[in-house]
This record gives C-alpha cells, structure tokens and sequence, in this order.
C-alpha cells in the first residue's frame, strides 16, 4: 500500500526483533470468534488517478456553475486564494492540536489572532478559538447561559434558523426531562419579521436563563437588538446573539449589549462544501470567560522572556475537569478558524466593509427586480435587512423552480417547510459573486409566470 | 560518506558533530509580530470586482442598524500576508514534518489526494439545501461511506452528523437515552473507566447521567467482577474504549457485553483507536451496540492544528429508528433523498449533514486503501507500537505487561527518582527532533508516557525515536537538569502557563 | 509589551534578548538524508490505475530493445517523499520568508492568483498541437498578453518563444543579423558595455559575432565619444541595458541611439531591469530597435530555484519580418491562427510556442495592475531603492553618486581595509535573516553591492534590512572575523567551492 | 494596487526621508520627452474574483476533456498531486537560482537528485540541472559536440522531431554563413522508419563532429543506437541521442552507447501547458563534462564537515567565461526539474517500468484495433516502437478527424505537414490515461468510412 514507509523484509525483520514469529501473534489476545477471517467487503484498492476520477464524475453529476440564490446559513462569498495556498501547508495542515507550545506557535499566534478580530467584529471582549458550527455553538451558548445565571429557562426566536432551533432543542433534552419543558419559542411580528417584542416581554420571568436571536435573522432582518437586550436584562436574563452570516457586521452594528454571542464564520473564506466543515465560535463579556466553553489561547513570555501563546483556562476542560467540564468538546474547526483569520486579514478594516455593501447593493437590487413581477412581493418590509429577503409570489413556487432550472438556476428556498404560515413565501440570497445578469434572468423567469397562475 | 547511510546520520552528520542532535540541526526562522502589529492604515489585501449594481447608501437602508465604529482589522497588502503566515507556519511541527506518536491521537500520514478531491469544485461548491436532485453526487459519497463504515465497524446503521468524536459520544449516548425512554425505562447511570478518555464523563454529564467511575483492574482493563457488581437497573450503559487507553484489547469483550445485556445496559464503544481493529476484528461482531469514529484519526482527515474532525456513529438495527434527523434513503428509482421523517429521531445534533468535506477525505482515503490496504495498515500500525515497546521497555517502567496493540504506554516511575517527570521527557523529546508521545494521560498510570507511532512512520524514524528515547533516560541518570530544561533547541521554551491562566491575555488591544 | 511594536522587535524581542538577530531566532530543523539513501527495494509510492486492455509482453515487443537493467531510482512510501521534500523546502529562503535583494532578478513577489490561473484544466491540460479552432482560448491569452507587453514597450511586433532572458537575447541578435543580412550588409561585431551581464557577450558569441567591449564611462554610463568612435560599417549592435546594471538610466539614450543608427547599427536593450521603467517610459519610444523581457523578473513570474522563466523579445516594425515562426494572427472572422508562412523568418528558437504558462501567470499580474498599478509598482521600486540608498551611503562607499533607479550599487571599498569583501558581508547579512544582494557584479564596480529591494517590500522590512546593513558595517570596524566567519546561524556555512570543482561528485553512486 | 505593501502616508514619509518633494524627482533623470505622460493603453486593474473569471472562460472555449491522441513530443501522462503540493510550497517556488548555498540547500539537494535519476536512466556518467526543453537541448548538445571533436559537421536524422530541427538549424545558421552547410539531414528507411543506416554511413566523414538521432523518434520508433553509434565512432564522431518521450526509458534500452544524450523530461509529471513550460536536460559521458552547457551541482562539506550541495564547474558558465562560455544560459527550468525529480520519486525503480509497460500495452491495443478498419493500415512495421504509431488512412484523415471532434476526440497528427511524402498518414499516441472505451469509439468512427472513400 503505497501511503506506509515498509517493504515486507523490513516487516518480517521488525517483528523478529520483537520475537514474534508472525503478525498473527500480536493479534492473538483478539477472542479467535472475533478475528475478521475474510476481506472487508469494501471496493478494492484503488490508484490516486482512479479515485480523482471517481470523485470527479461524482462532482459532475451537478453540473457545476449552476447560479444560486441560496442563503439560509449558507453563504456563497468569493474566497481569495491565499487562503487555500496557506492553509494547505503541511506545517498547519497536518499539526495536532498545539498541546506543546515550544513547537506550536505558529498555531498558537494564529488563534490569538482570530480570537481578537472574533471579539473586535462582535464587540465582545474575548472570543475562543472555535465551536463546530452555528448551530451547536448556540446550544453550547445556551448551556454557558445556563451556568452563568443559575437558571434553566430558555426563549428562542421563531426566526432563528429552524435547523439551529432543532439543535438546541436536542441538547436541552436531557434538561427537559428533568425540569420540563425549559425551551420555548417566540414569534414574530408579521410585517417586521423581527421577533415579536411583546410576546417576548410576556414570556421573560426571573427563571430565563436567557434569550437568544438570530441577527441578521432567517428572514435576513435585523433585529432590535438594543430593544430585546432591555426586555432580558431587566428579568435579569442573558441575552444570546447568534450570528450566520458574518459578512453582516462589516456593516450592521454589532451586538454590544448581548452577554454572549455565538457566530457561524462559514462566510469568511469557508467553501459552501455541502454543509461542512464550517466555524462555530463564542464571543463573551470578559466576566464569562470561565464559563466558556472551547478552547482559549492566552499570550504569556517564556522563560527568556520571549513573548508566546498557550492553551489556557483549560481547567473549564474536559480532560482536567471531566463530568464538570462546561463542554465536552475537544477537537474543534482550528484549521477553518485560520480560512476566517486569513480571509479578514485579507479583507482587513476597509475591505470587510466594502464587501457587505456590495452583498447590500446586490440583494437590494434583486429585491426590487423579483419584486417587480406580476404576483410578486416583499415580505417583511418594515425592518432594515441585510443581503437576504422573503419573496411572495402568487404562483406555486414549484412552477417558477422548474424554469428556473432550465436557466442553470437555483431560486430562493421555499419556506412553508419550516413556517406552515409563509406558504408560496421563498428565501432569496444574494451575494457580491453573482452577476446582473443571472439577477435579470431570474427575474424575467419569474415574471413569465402563465397566465392561469 | 558511508556514515551517511545510517539512519543516525540522514543529513550526515561529520565525525564530532556537536550541532545535530538525534535528527535536528539549528537553522534560522523569520520572526514575526502579531499581524495587528504589522497593519498600517490604507494598505489593502483585496480588490473587489466592479459592482454591477446601483450602489446603496447603508444608512438609509439600515437606520439604526448600520455600524458605526468599524472592527479593528489589521491592514495589510498581500504578500505582507504570506510572509506573516508563512513565517508563523515555520514554528509548527507536523505529520510532515516527522514522527508525531501523539498517544491516542492516530496522527498518520494525510494524503494529499484527499484535499486534491475535497477541493474539486462540483462538491466544494455545493450548498446544502440544494435539491437532492441536483445533490446525487454528494450524496453517492454519502452513501459510499457509510457502507464502508458500516462494513468496517460491523454495525448496522449510521449517522454522519456529528463533527468530532465527542460530538459522536453525544450523539451516542443520546441514542441510549432514546432507547431506554422507548422502553419506558429511562435510566440515570453511565459506567466509565477510570481509564476512559475526558470527554467520556463529559459526554454522560452533558446528557444529564450520573457518571459512575468503574475502577480498571490489575492489568488496567475492565474488572469483571467489579463491573457485574456495579451494573443495575439504572445503568443506562458502558462507555468502554477498545483497545483501552493502554493500548490493550478488552479480551473479555464478550463478556463485558453479555454482563451489560443481561442487566438491560448497552455497551457504547468509543472508537478512537479503531486504527488497532480496522480489517481484523469488527465491534459490531463482539457486542458493542453503538460506538463512534474519528475520521480525523483512523481515516486520515488532517488535524488541522485542532479541527476540523468527523465523528459518525454506527449502531445496531434496535437503535436505527432514533438516529437524528435527516438520513439518507433511496427511493424505487434508485435516486437518494434525505428523510426528515423519523417520529423516534434524537433530533439534529448539527445543521445540515456534517462535516461533509471530511467524508470525502475519509472515502478517498478507504478506497486507496481497499480491504487489503486497510488489513496491512492496522497491522503496520500494531508491529510498530511493539517494537516500540520492545525497544524501550528495558529503560523505561511498562506499568502493565500486558500485549500492546496500536500503542504503548510507559511510566516515568524509573525517572522520577532523579526528580524527572514524564512532562519533562517530552520536552526534551522536542530537542531530538520529535512531537512528544501524550503526557500524563490515561490518569491510571501515574505519569503516563503514550506513546502511537501509528503506520506511518518508517523503520528508520522508529529507529530515531528510540534512539532519542534511550538517550534522553541516560541523560536522566547523568544529568537531569538538561531534561529539566529543556526544550534548547526551540524559539520558545517553557512557557509561562500560570500567569497565562491567572491574568489571561486573550486577545490583541492597542495600545493607547 | 511597547517593544513590540517597533519594526525590530517584530516577534517581540525581549530586553537583553541574546538569540534574536536581526530579525531571526534559531530553531530546529530536521536532518534528511539524500532520496537515494531512504529508498528500500519493495516500497511503493505508487499505484497504477487497472489496465484496461490486454497486458503485452515486452520482451517480444521490443526485442533486444528491452531493457534489462532498470535505472537505480529510489523506491520509497508517498509520506517519506513528503517528508522528504518538505525538509528540504525548509533549508531554502525564499520570497515568501523575507526580503531577496538579489540586484538585477528583480526578486518581487510572486502572487499566488497565478499559480491558479496557471492550473485551470482547460489551460494546463492543452496539447500544443491542438488544432487551432480548439485552442482559441488558449490563442486569446497569447494575443491579449503580446498586446499589453507592446503597449508597456512601445514596440511595434513581439515573439513570446524565448523562454528566458539569455534566450531572448539570442533570438534578438538573430533578428539583427538577419535585417543586416538583408540588407546585403552583414556585419561583424557587437559592442558590449562592460558592465553587461554575462549573458549579453555570451549570446553574441553564440551568434557568431565578434564582441567589442565598451569602457564605461566616471559615471558607469555609456561614453558618447568612445562609442561614436568605435561604431563602424562593421557594427551589428549596441547591447544595452537601460538602466544600466548600476541602476543608472542613460539619460543620453536618445543620442546613443543615433549613433548607432546613423551607423547602420541596431539598438538592442536587455530589458531586465525594465521593472524600473513599466509605466513612466518606453523604450520603443526612446530609440531601441529590439528588446527582452523577463517575465520571471518584471511581470512577478515565479524564479522557482532557478527556473522556469519567459524572455519574449519586442522589435520595431522593421524586424517583424524576421520573428521566428510561428506568428499569431487573426483571420477575417477573428479567428486567431498560427501562421508558419514567413519566408523571412529567422527560424524557431524553441519547440511550440513558448512557455505558455509564463504567459499565463504575467497577464495575470498585468490584469491585477492595470496601467496605474503598473505605474505605482515601478514608482515603488524606484523609491525602495532610493530610500535603501539614502540610509547607507554614509557607511557603504557609493562609486557612482549618478542617481539611481530601481536598484543601488555599493562597493566594499571602506570594508576592504579591515580585509572584509562584499561576499563575507552577503554571510554575515544572512545571519540576520535576508537574502544577500547580488555579489561583484556589475564587474565595473570592484566589490561590488548591488542592491535591489523591488516595490514588495514593506517600509518595516527595509528598516531592518538597513539596521542590518549598518550593524555589519559597524562589525567590520570592531570585529571584522565575525563577519569573516559568516554565516552563523544556518544549517551548514562556507562550503568548500574549490574541492567542489576541483573533485567534482555530479550524483549520488550507491556504495559498492 | 494590493500587491504592494505601503500605505499613501508610508511613502511620503519615505520622500521626505530621502529629501525628495515627489516620486517626479526620483524619475527627472529620464529626458521630459520620453516621460509617458499618460496611463499605458491595457485593461483596467481586475479583482482578483475578475482575473479567475477571465482565464477560466478563455480555459472553457476549449471544451475541457477531450480524449487527445496526440503525442509527437508532448505526452500526457497522470501526474501524482502530490508534485503539485510540493512544488508551491513558496520554499521552492519564490526562491531563486541557487547562489548563496547557505540558505539554498534544499534546491540544491533536490537538484543533485536530480542529476542523479537522469544519469541513471539514460546510463550516462553526469547530467546537468537542465536546460530550456528538449529542442534548445538538441541544439546545445550539438554546440556541445562541436566543441569537444573540434569539428562542424553535424548529421541530424529525418526521424528527429521537425520543430526540433527547425532549432538546430537555427542555432546553427550563422556556423552556415561562415562554413556553408554544416547541418545535414539523414533519410529514413521506409519499412523500418529508422534512419537510413546506408546513407548515414556515406555521410560521415572526419568532418562530422556528431550524429543526432532521437529515440524512440518522431514516429515513435526505436532507433538501432548500437548501429548507429558504431558507424558515428568509427569516424571519430560523438553520438547524440535525443529523447522526447523521456518514461520510454522505463522499458527501452537507454542509449549507453551515446557520447551525449539530450532529453526532453516532460513525461514527468510535468503539465501539458499548451507547449511549456518543460524540462530540457543533457546528459553525458564524465570526460565531457567540462564542455556541458548549464548548470551542475555538485556535492561538497561545510567548514564543520556537514556534507552540503553547491553551484560548480561554474568556470564553463557566461557570469564567469562572458563570449567563451559554453553556453548562454543562465535561469534555466529548475522547477520543472524539482517536479521530475518527485515524479521519479513517486514511481521510482518499479513504477517508472510499471508504467511504461501500459502505455506499451495501450498503444499496441490502439495500433490493432485502429488498423482492423477499412482501408486502415500501419506504418513502419518493421522495427520495435514505444507507444506511437503511424497510421495510414485511405480515407483524408479531415473527413475522420471530423467525425472523431464530434465524439469530443482529437485523433492523430497529420504528417504531410513536414513529410510531405507521407500523405494520408497520421501519428498516434497512446498513454496510460486513455480509457479503452475511447479507443473504441476512435476506431468506429475511423472505420465508419463513406463508402466513396
Ligand atoms: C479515546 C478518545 N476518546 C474521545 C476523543 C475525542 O475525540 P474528538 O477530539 O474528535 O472530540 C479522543 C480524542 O483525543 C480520544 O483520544
Ligand atoms: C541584466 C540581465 N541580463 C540578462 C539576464 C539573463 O536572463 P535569464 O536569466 O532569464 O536568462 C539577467 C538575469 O539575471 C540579467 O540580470
């Protein structure tokens, strides 16, 4: 097998040195019953030009360049290609995780790094150094909020991401069990698509924990935020901010009175990639950051005096602190964490500002395009939004789907599948990489809506 | 020149040399500030391309909502960035680099075909919600590999949702619990061993179980005795590593499973050293009900400095229905879907299908492999952990003389009498030109030295290590203040981890 | 912590720091032996996709053609040749570690959107016999890169052949031959300014022409009366390099030129320094007849340790007749062609078209310019250069005070006294972390320095760059052997150059 | 412009340091009017999103996979990825020739490996660290021979590439002016497709400094190198074998009886490129190794005894010998040469014969079931050949090679363009990436010939 360093002579001279007489021998205290006697019935081995080829036809089999109008947690953003040329060096690639700073700086300084443009983003003090993805980093948010207050109750906004949503749930099970149903949804206002404030007032009592929104929120609105931290702090709640498109903060204001915030950086320089690998990560007031959870690299000096990172506050850990830990978590997304840190030190101070106007500019205008068709209209209109937006159209968004896909189209997400209420209602994203002219494509197809619809 | 010949002597070393120590030799390295430290206003990076919209004004469209005070980034040009990441890249030791035995771990070789294929457009480019009718090829690598898996692990269903292996425990043990409630008999128990890696109690705890400490025997596996004891009507279930963190295969499995079985309480395995088993014994076949994977270990994805992993969960048949939401299915025409309807489903332990980049890395990986491949790789991986073994036993203390598989672990007792630890071992490991082996883990035996060459590391590097290992124990005797100081040959050396911990420094400000 | 943040302190030296020189700190880096010394007989690093077609027997095929005696390559696993070549790169310096001042290469930095773009399938997999209405695309590269490098010359015709600087020229003294020739005049000689790089004598050699030397004149330029007496009826060309190899633009270029052709000479203009020129003059402008280009040097094209470059060669309408064949050119319908038809053509000077992937990555540098990046990068160079100047010409001596362009050249004159030469001060410089200049050349300068810093390089790594200057400077005063003994922080230092050449070992031979 | 690393503010304090009032003066040494007072005429700066777009629609006018036949001195063959993870490593590939040893001497290993493997394979005693491609090779190795035998004769075979030839004789052109016609070209045998071993043997003379043939040649032909280098020697004349298809030398006798052997190494692993860049190399017998053009590498120790790698014999080269050199050349094609050094690596002793093996079985699958179709035949039966062939067609190879575009196939090159008495013929290569399945439909469509024809 052409990835191990043997040839059989070395094999057989190996295992005389140890004294056995044959491979078998260090197998022998597997129970004989369970020895596997057969191949795997697996494909067989295969040359590096077989299995390019095999995952190519797979590949194939979309036909790539399709133009999408997908959004929903998943951003399409151009990824400048340094990134890829960094991080596909050995010396990242294929490090552990850096247990040993003497020969892990490079990891070390680089997390530090992505630690502080995290928290100068989010306008949070500190930031750790990456949870799986968005959707798990708000349960752990919520678990974190949990330990912090003392308290088990838990309000979501309906318009936070449902797959986020049915994450968290998962991870309250347990306490549900126990404390009965401790997570519970708020709705949201119809022609804001922000949460509804009022119903949240109602719903806050000195048992929230905290609440958590989504902002931008699922419907691509921004959210009051400054109002919903009012309603939480006065009951003494937390408030969580979880964020899916990063992007948004070159040029929405970040989430100052939040106490934790939980973002999915999947848009700084991440490839779409079918769902993952992407970048969790919690940012927090100072005052939590023993209560987070996930990795933390400090700055400290060596004995010398040299200034150089470590692990540090690991006894929130797992491997100190065990069935106390505040997670569980071990390996994390370092290696996306660093796509992230590259990506914003590319875009830097200015150029993440100009890259969210351009997503605003072109979502604004493929807004005003859809919209302008016969039977088609915004919802949501009465709250700023970001580079996404719910489109009504009379006609069956099957119908319209089908043309689009004729054009190499994909169309906005139908949304009755998770909002029963929003039939015909589609979730339309725009981002700087897509063209006018697909826009108008898109627009015309939509319009050519037949007659009878 | 025939020195040069001698693995001691890669790189040749001349009679007398004084600068190469085991396989290393000083040479410069770039330093480099932190990159905010490098940032001057108006340097740019990037260029966007030209908008062909109408450009907005962000203030009239967000109100309120549009930001003010911009996030302090650095400004930099490009090349400024490669040299800062490159330079940062040269502190790194890697798999690349040379022999990295981090002791339960598995860091092998990551073939570059996998990025290669990872990276090929059609599914580097694929949003998830797109149709599943434009999905057929993903999801032919979805369903290719978790045949494999399956067929490897000897189980019956599985879940590629979670994004490491205690996200697989999670998932796991929330299986359990779903089954057990199924049964109307929810339980409040998790058995660990004291053996058992952090994230085992962590896992049981954040699943709201009461972790109860199985306490290891003699030989550092499972008590029998002490196990059929300990097992009740509210143990929910066993999380047992196999091959334990010692490296040695539970022989009793069998009837670990049956004790377990016969009181209602599942056996999950966790699967973290599966590169011991792969090809020659399957879990499914000696009992255990569910367990997960590290792809990111057994199945090559790179460690990327820390993530990201993969960590899919098998089960048997009884457990299938609670799986979360969605998994895969064909339909008669032979087109995949995802199905979201499952009434019994855990849930979702993460958006979308998991981390989906790292199921291609794994299946090309198997397929270079094939069964032949996979068989020699787990025997490779075994042959060089005792040789290891052998090799070292005579100056380092083997807590447990039990037979090795994958790896071997040793104590520091024998160095502790000259005030060494196994800390201290490892750092001047650094020196030789080696990653330590884990430290201090498992917390069975005292000052643990753990030690996995895996596959893939060459009789010659083996040879190296060894050499560097001996050396280091007879530096011990003659003069432990070396070990103690070390590492000497590094940037850094000893870091300053209190006051790191006491007056954390998280994060870059400017200064005033 | 202030420290950090000024330039020398970038990796935040500490007070009183001992190991931070410059801007570099030992670490370690690992030994390797050579390939050959690694390989054992039956390792694989390959594996063959399953032949498709009946197997053959080579023997019957080729008779006594067969081979019996296979060549003694290595045969190792695919992560030791990882590994291998891995170790090595870190023996390099390089572009991406720091600043390469090396005079006349032009050492910029070499973006990596090129090397993509050089690696789309349908660029990188085409076959050079493609037919042509298959290749348009690859036709629209050539065309649109010929157009901009007629532009930023003000040339009226190019040829992209040549595959390097050397090559360029030699095809460019063909052209002038062949105008000479048919003109019925051919003639007998090429002068030569001695400061010419080796490479301009050497081709005019090649091409059968006598070579003339030309004395510089006290400022390093070209001598207008030395030159208008030694032209004749018997003068091919006039070899310049403008500026000249001390940096130096012959602001009498326009009068040279007249010389020469008032002689019936050609102007031929080695172009590479022509990244001091991109943007504010073009030669075709100033009087030159034929011209090349480096695109491994101006157009960011990357050196790869030596290689592979692009030296197109741009010529006056009154050549065109005589590029070598083939010529690109557009039929009625704006198809593009290669047209082989030209009975006046010199001939080929390589197989196909040239270094395509050359061109390639220089259009993408070009595109990522625009005309005002081209300027600002030039401007850029010419102020690096300046400012490196300013900073040092009062401890360096400084031969020529003409003013300098993109690159300055020192002499180690004041040096000399305490027995140190411009090579021991290049050791000593890589002891703090950079690349050396260019060293005794141009050979006008005696202990020459020269000194090209390119637009790449930031205002912080020049600073360093001058303090290292000036703290060897101060060393050849106070400690002249330290700088003598130089390097003293890299892996090996001061080979032995004259048993190299004395006892020449060309390859590795496997011990009897 | 984001390549360069100053800000505005950055570069005027940097004029006021040097005393300068603007960037104009650094340039007041250019004459006013050949100052270029406006922006040159070329395209607008591009976004990086921009320059990827641009290059992969021009890529994309050539519908991308095609199944090619073409070989003829450029042959696709599976390049290992990893050649490509190790070549952009910015060690190798921003650093540039050699010079400083101290700090080089990864290039330079990698180089005397180099020197190493291609000496080994061709049976040679030394090679050099490259030379442009195989043509400028051909043409130096010629030079080459003419000085050491002092002679200018130079007998080059009709069976040697055309474009290589057009080459030598460009290089040669202005020994021609002074010596008349000191290039001459020997015949083929028309059965055999091997030199005409009679006419050779009447054009040697003591004149004839060398014979240049290549092998396998133009036809894909193995040339009987004993023969010829007996009838070259016996009049004192070297014997220069040129290789195009350097993996022939995985099964092929190498050309041990050569004085000088010039090889084109672009079958290793190197990228088809559109013509290059490629990797030229000469190799030798030792005694002529102080005639060799191009750079060597030779192994040496350091002050302390470490064995180490430098730049030697540089005595020959133009930095030194200016109009005495041995050669021109100065950047030659290392990194193309670091790529071949890894593919040989890859394949080493075995694979290098395990490949060659099928691409010999490819093409003799190719060469049967393409001269089964009607009116189809081979040529130049007579002698052993690698993996081409040429095929003769009654049919005009433009009616077939029409029909084989419309099943996205290029088949072989016509050779009337430079044989003219070689019409209808067609040359055909076969690798091992060609699948069966292609091979057959190329054979259909060749044998579904109009009746007419
Ligand atoms: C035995 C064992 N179990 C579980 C884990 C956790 O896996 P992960 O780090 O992928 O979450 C590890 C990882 O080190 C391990 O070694
Ligand atoms: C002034 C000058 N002319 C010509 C050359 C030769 O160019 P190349 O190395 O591309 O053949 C060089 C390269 O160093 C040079 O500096």
């Amino acid at each position: 097998m052409r990835y191990l360093p043997k040839s059989d002579a070395e094999r057989a001279a190996m295992l005389r040195e140890i004294g056995a007489s044959s491979i078998d021998d260090l197998f022998a205290v597997i129970p004989e019953e369970y020895r596997l006697a057969r191949d795997l019935d697996i494909p067989r081995q295969m040359g590096e030009s077989e299995i390019v080829e095999w995952f190519r036809s797979a590949a194939a089999k979309y036909t790539v360049r399709h133009t999408s109008f997908l959004g929903a947690g998943v951003y399409r953003h151009y990824r400048p290609c340094i990134i890829d040329s960094l991080v596909q060096r050995g010396e990242f690639l294929t490090s552990y995780t850096p247990y040993q700073a003497e020969i892990t700086q490079g990891t070390l300084q680089a997390i530090f790094e992505f630690q502080t443009m995290i928290a100068e983003l989010t306008g949070m003090d500190v930031a750790n150094a990456s949870m799986y993805d968005g959707s798990t980093g708000a349960a752990e948010a919520v678990m974190m909020a949990v330990r912090v207050t003392g308290r088990d109750g838990v309000l979501v906004a309906r318009t936070v991401h449902p797959e986020y949503r049915e994450v968290m749930h998962t991870y309250a099970q347990h306490r549900e069990a126990e404390t009965g149903d401790v997570m519970r949804e708020v709705g949201y206002d119809p022609d804001s698509g922000r949460i509804d404030l009022a119903a949240l007032e109602a719903a806050v009592t000195d048992q929230t924990a905290c609440v958590l929104v989504q902002s931008p929120n699922f419907f691509g609105i921004i959210e009051d935020i400054p109002a919903i931290a009012d309603i939480a702090h006065k009951k003494g709640a937390l408030l969580v901010v979880s964020i899916a498109e990063a992007i948004s903060l070159g040029i929405v204001r970040p989430p100052v009175e939040a106490d934790i915030v939980s973002m999915e950086a999947q848009s700084f320089g991440v490839a779409l990639c079918y769902g993952g690998p992407y970048c969790g990560v919690i940012a927090a007031k100072e005052k939590y950051v023993r209560q987070m959870p996930g990795r933390l690299v400090g700055q400290t000096t060596d004995r010398n005096g040299y200034r150089g990172f470590v692990l540090t506050l690991s006894t929130r850990e797992q491997h100190i602190r065990r069935e106390k830990a505040t997670s569980n978590i071990c390996t994390n997304q370092a290696l996306v964490a660093l796509m992230a840190t590259i990506f914003l030190t590319v875009y830097g101070k200015e150029g993440i500002r100009e890259l969210a106007e351009h997503n605003l500019a072109k979502s604004a205008y493929t807004a005003q395009v859809l919209a302008a068709g016969p039977g088609a209209r915004l919802r949501f209109t009465g709250a700023p939004r970001f580079h996404e937006f719910v489109l009504h159209t009379d006609e069956d968004p099957a119908a319209w789907h089908h043309r689009l896909h004729e054009e190499k189209i994909v169309g906005g997400l139908e949304l009755n599948r998770w909002y029963p209420e929003l039939d015909h209602a589609t979730l339309w994203c725009t981002t700087e990489i897509v063209p006018r002219e697909k826009i108008d494509i898109a627009a015309k197809q939509l319009a050519a809506v037949s007659v009878e619809a | 020149m025939s020195n040069v010949l001698t693995p001691e002597a890669s790189g040749t070393a001349p009679a007398g040399d004084t600068r190469t120590l085991g396989k290393v030799r000083p040479h410069q390295t770039q330093n480099e500030a932190l990159v905010f430290e490098k940032s001057s206003p108006g340097k740019k990076a990037y260029r966007l391309a030209q908008l062909d919209v109408p450009a907005v004004d962000p203030g009239a469209l967000l109100g309120d909502a549009v930001r003010r005070e911009p996030g302090e980034l650095p400004e930099l040009s490009e090349i400024e960035i490669i040299r800062h990441f490159t330079r940062l890249s040269t502190w790194n030791y890697a798999i690349d680099l040379g022999m990295y035995p981090l002791g339960s771990c598995t860091m092998k070789y990551n073939p570059r075909v996998n990025e290669l294929v990872a990276r090929i457009e059609g599914l580097a480019e694929a949003h998830p919600y797109r149709p599943d009718f434009l999905a057929q090829g993903q999801l032919d690598v979805v369903d290719l590999l978790q045949k494999c898996l399956i067929e490897i692990t000897g189980m019956d269903a599985i879940t590629m949702q979670p994004a490491a292996g205690a996200h697989g425990e999670f998932t796991g043990i929330l299986l359990t619990r779903a089954w057990h409630q199924s049964q109307g008999d929810p339980r409040r128990t998790v058995i660990i061993p004291d053996s058992a890696h952090g994230t085992n109690p962590a896992t049981a705890a954040i699943c709201g179980y009461s972790v109860e400490n199985l306490k290891s025997n003699a030989e550092g596996g499972i008590d029998l005795e002490a196990l059929a004891r300990q097992v009740n009507d509210q143990t929910a279930a066993l999380m047992l590593t196999n091959p334990s963190t010692i490296g040695v295969f539970e022989s009793q499995i069998h009837k670990i499973a049956e004790i377990l079985h016969a009181n209602g309480a599942l056996l999950y395995m966790d699967g973290a050293n599966m590169n011991a088993l792969c090809g020659k014994t399957r879990p499914g076949d000696f009992g255990v009900d569910v367990m997960h994977l590290n792809l990111h270990k057994t199945f090559s994805t790179p460690h990327g400095g820390g993530g990201p992993g993969c960590g899919p969960v098998a089960c048997k048949a009884f457990l299938e229905p609670f799986l979360p939401i969605p998994v895969l299915v064909k339909d008669e025409n032979g087109d995949k879907h995802w199905n979201y309807d499952r009434p019994q489903s855990v849930g979702r332990v993460r958006a979308f299908f998991g981390n989906f980049g790292m199921f291609v890395r794994a299946l090309a990986y198997i397929l270079a492999n094939g069964p032949d491949g996979l068989r020699q790789t787990t025997e490779d991986a075994v042959l060089n952990a005792n040789y290891i073994r052998k090799k070292l036993e005579d100056v380092y203390d083997l807590p447990y003389n039990t037979p090795s598989m994958h790896e071997v672990v040793f104590s520091d007792r024998r160095q502790l009498k000259n005030g060494v630890r196994t800390g201290d071992i490892a750092k001047r490991l650094i020196d030789y030109g080696f990653h330590p082996y884990t430290v201090s883990f498992p917390l069975i035996v005292h000052g643990a030295l753990m030690i996995e060459p895996t596959e893939s590391e060459s009789r010659e590097e083996l040879d190296l290590f060894v050499a560097a290992m001996r050396q280091i124990a007879r530096e011990v005797e003659e003069n432990p203040q070396l070990v103690l100081d070390a590492p000497h040959s590094t940037r850094v050396s000893r870091l300053d981890e209190t006051t790191a911990a006491r007056k954390p420094i998280l994060r870059y400000r400017k200064p005033a």
